[in-house]
């Protein structure tokens, strides 16, 4: 039996030294709403560690992910915890003439955007061997923020062993000190910065999501940094008329961006249907080098801003079909 | 197809719990809960629990998933509810599997830093073929597919053989339970571990299984013919649980 | 440093035996709703380990732990995790010449009632002897339970070490297989019947909690049994429209009891504040050993049920001053 | 009374976080938000957190406690966000502290088995002991309670003295930080981590400070007066925070 994968480890488990920084962080109740530029701008630097909410193609950060994209960071890890649509669009960072977005990628899934198929450009950033990759599983990512977000250096779990994905992590064994059972542990893992969609917050970054959570409530919490956009900005006393709803609160939260639709393409619970034209659009375009390039520079490069990429996308009249499908499926 | 999805509706015992992706083992499970199973709890392992669902979801994820649900909640709830043991059934699939169940849907090739085919990866397969109690995997059926050896171990089945889940730390009592193919059922010789074919599809004969299939099966004795679908069953599954053909009509 | 504290360990951290039980505890969205006697009588047994929910003497099942004193349940275990009026309601099966009801505690808060004082007889049971007791933290005690929800045999925490709460604990000490330090353990806690009131359940046991859930939420999922109490009843289609705001799901669920101010004298959020008379009377009449068991044999033992109880305690009139100290504190 | 929660109030900085109980800590944080430190963050360990409170809550799981608050969440949350370390202050208290400021709070006597008096024990003391940043202790100062050796180390302090704790594996940088008494203001040596007068309350002598403690104390050099409440604290101690004296009245 292995007693430690041979994947990378690209955070130390270091809880004290994570302790250290979350003492410094501030905890004021300010005022954090800002643009997804100035929120980008300010709070995700090259070579940091990224963490991306919701579930791949729903209730993600499009908007905060185009812009990370825009900006052109260099050299970031991420953790591709069934990264879909989010790890697709990190992917026009790699191979497009702008450097290199994704340098070092922790996986659960990747690649792939479930039934959709596979993208063909995110194939060709990771078969090319340019990023160095470590091989989890969902829950397993999952159990890495929780530990973060608890601060403890590692959590138990019973599963993945003995497969190649364990080989290829850096999970390790111990032996349980009551039963002499062998387990598997994983590692906490603290992103430098981390984005969630969500569905409403207060201008201090009090929070409420609605429909599942997915890990969004650990990874909020084991995130050094967190942008969070939402897709209502409401009132500090709309928070407190109902605090069992709040999921993430102000002291985890570094900047507000109110961005509506801004899970789109994704889907949102309770707000809009994915559209699944345009993923497809996606992964057609992708097939052909050139028409991708053109495709992301007019999308993306060329967008000043999200606004500009939704009204490129069909606009009003494409959110409102989207928000029927929702709501009338 | 259709077939398919009606021989693993039918190993669906009412009030049992199933974790379950989109595409067939949805409408399977969908099935059953029309049918002989009302009782039958579906779980997506975001976070849904227990939807009406209007239409198959997209995505494992999606609003459908917990649509007029019992409950929308995090991944980790549903992966410790199969690790506590509660959750009887999941449904994989995969690129490559071999004799003992295991499953590849990580890559294709024979170099990990230069694969031929990035798969996805284990996304939770590894976990709930870890800690669910029963494995199903619905799956084409061919040489490419049932292999001798995976180019990559994603999901544990029974590993290596009998013990080797127990050694290496996985559930006892847990493993793949059935794997039914566009040719047959198969099973696991409770003994050896390996897959075995328990009932053929009508008009499909051990050698035609055999010779899609890379390792040595054995069959079952008797072996059976495994069960056309009811008129009840296809009439459920085209006019309520699959209407537009998504899947029925692959 | 110690390596393993000396306290007994009252429930073995096997995460097999539970799976056995959790494969075969029924699983079907049948009617649970049944009368608290019936729920005691079904699924309380002698020699139980016992776990309540809430805190103390918030949003606990006060109804459902009358019924076990009255049913005179024998030789259960307890978690006494910030237990307060519930363990003195459980205190009166011991030494009131009915047996013993409580034999072995897992402590974290026992005998007091926060800034309300110690209860005498609870002092008087535990100081006798007559109890074995394990030492614990809340933190620890929650961990446990969590543990248990999760199915593995141990969680890591950094709290406790180095004192004597640890030495008279069942914790252990590993050492981290990442950073090498030395982290306490703490072993998985899978009572056989838990007690939890809430606000809202349907008849199959989805349950809603509003405020905070304290331990709940793990408590829900670690129990073997669960026997819920709830202020309403509510209908399944009602579930439904929101399940965000289920909090423990059916199928963790074999008892649903429909006991409107089932909490009191406890608080209970947005319904009604606790009765500080009342619990004064109680740690009052409980130095006077003799007025003490006249007490509860009019309060509990004579009362039929909690309905009794209720009227015993001023009847609507007081339930409705509480409900005005809570909405308008 | 009142000197000892005004001289807490001013320990607690503007932007803090601060896991408090009822009572004097409850007073002392009502205080400082009213006063020097607007942007404090209260939470309670069952769950509440930010509430405005209406009034002292009773019970630290009382509803008051989330009362108009920011977010009414689970015990492990407010255990785990000090365990990560975003909770700089905690109030303790105990029925016996000794010169290393560990705490007793589980029995007195000398027989675990048997004890004189069986207390509550640790509650959440010794998780907040470990692991918030910097814990403060308001209690009567008498020599019943400052003791040499306690009968019971429910809670963490510098343990037998400097390195102690971070040998336990507590984590670094955290411990007892100021001991706020009805005769005087108490911190701790940076190195030997004992327990030394900061400040002694108007017309108090060290002699007898020293006369109501076991173990030896050591002072601050120069020593300080522990300043009176001012005026405006008084006034909002008296008319809002507590103003039916059920704290300040002791």
């Amino acid at each position: 039996m292995t007693m430690r994968g041979n994947g990378p480890l690209f955070v130390e488990p270091d809880c004290d030294a994570a302790r250290q920084w979350f003492r410094e962080k501030p905890k004021q109740m300010s005022d954090k709403v800002m643009s997804v530029q100035d929120a980008v701008r300010q709070f995700v630097s090259d070579d940091d560690y990224l963490a991306s909410g919701g579930f791949g193609g729903d209730r993600i950060a499009t908007a905060l992910l185009h812009e990370i994209v825009r900006q052109q960071r260099q050299g970031l890890s991420f953790a591709g915890h069934t990264a879909t649509h989010d790890f697709q669009l990190l992917c026009a960072g790699n191979d497009t003439g702008r450097g290199q977005l994704l340098k070092r990628v922790d996986i659960a899934y990747i690649v792939g955007l479930e039934a959709r198929g596979l993208s063909p450009h995110a194939r060709r950033v990771v078969e090319s061997g340019q990023i160095e990759l470590c091989e989890w599983t969902n829950y397993a990512l999952a159990l890495r923020f929780q530990a973060a977000s608890m601060g403890v250096p590692f959590l138990p779990v019973r599963g993945f062993a003995g497969t190649d994905t364990f080989d290829h992590s850096a999970a390790a064994r111990v032996t349980c000190p009551y039963t002499e059972q062998e387990l598997t542990v994983v590692p906490a893992l603290w992103p430098d910065v981390a984005v969630i969609h969500i569905h409403e917050a207060d201008r201090f970054g009090n929070c409420r999501i609605f429909g599942t959570s997915v890990s969004d409530w650990h990874v909020a919490r084991a995130a050094k940094k967190l942008i969070v956009s939402c897709e209502r900005l409401i009132s500090n006393d709309e928070i407190r008329r109902d605090p069992t709803s709040t999921t993430i609160p102000f002291y985890c939260v570094d900047a507000v961006c109110h961005v509506p639709h801004g899970s789109y393409p994704g889907n949102m619970p309770y707000e809009y249907y994915s559209d699944e034209e345009h993923l497809r659009e996606w992964l057609t375009v992708e097939q052909d080098f050139d028409a991708y390039l053109e495709f992301i520079e007019r999308l993306i490069f060329d967008s000043a801003n999200f606004e500009e990429y939704l009204a490129q996308c069909g606009g009003a009249a494409r959110m409102d079909t989207l928000r029927q499908q929702e709501l009338d499926p | 197809m259709e077939l398919m999805i009606c021989a693993a509706a039918r190993t669906l015992e009412d009030g049992a719990m199933v974790v379950v992706g989109t595409g067939a083992p949805c409408a399977a499970a969908m099935l059953a809960q029309k049918t002989t199973a009302p009782n039958l709890t579906l779980m997506f392992e975001a976070g849904g629990v227990g939807p009406r669902l209007p239409r198959m979801p997209i995505s494992v994820g999606d609003s459908r998933t917990f649509y007029e649900g019992l409950m929308a909640t995090s991944m980790s709830d549903i992966m410790e509810t199969c690790q506590r043991g509660m959750v009887d059934y999941t449904f994989l699939g995969g690129a490559q599997i071999d004799a003992c169940g295991n499953l590849n849907s990580t890559m294709i090739g024979d170099d990990y830093q230069r694969p031929r085919v990035r798969l996805p990866g284990s996304g939770g397969a590894s976990d709930l073929g870890s800690l669910c109690w029963r494995v199903l995997v619905i799956t084409p059926h061919d040489r490419r597919r049932f292999v001798k050896k995976l180019d990559f171990v994603t999901t544990p089945g029974y590993l290596d053989g009998p013990g080797a889940r127990e050694a290496a730390g996985l559930p006892p009592g847990s493993g793949p339970y059935k794997v039914i193919t566009s040719l047959a059922v198969l099973g696991f010789h409770e003994e050896t571990k390996r897959m075995q074919i328990e009932s053929l599809h009508p008009g499909i004969t051990v050698e035609q299984v055999q010779a899609e299939t890379e390792f040595e099966l054995e069959c079952c004795s008797p072996l059976e013919v495994t069960s056309e679908p009811t008129a009840e069953q296809l009439d459920i599954l085209r006019r309520e649980v699959d209407p537009h053909r998504y899947i029925i009509g692959r």
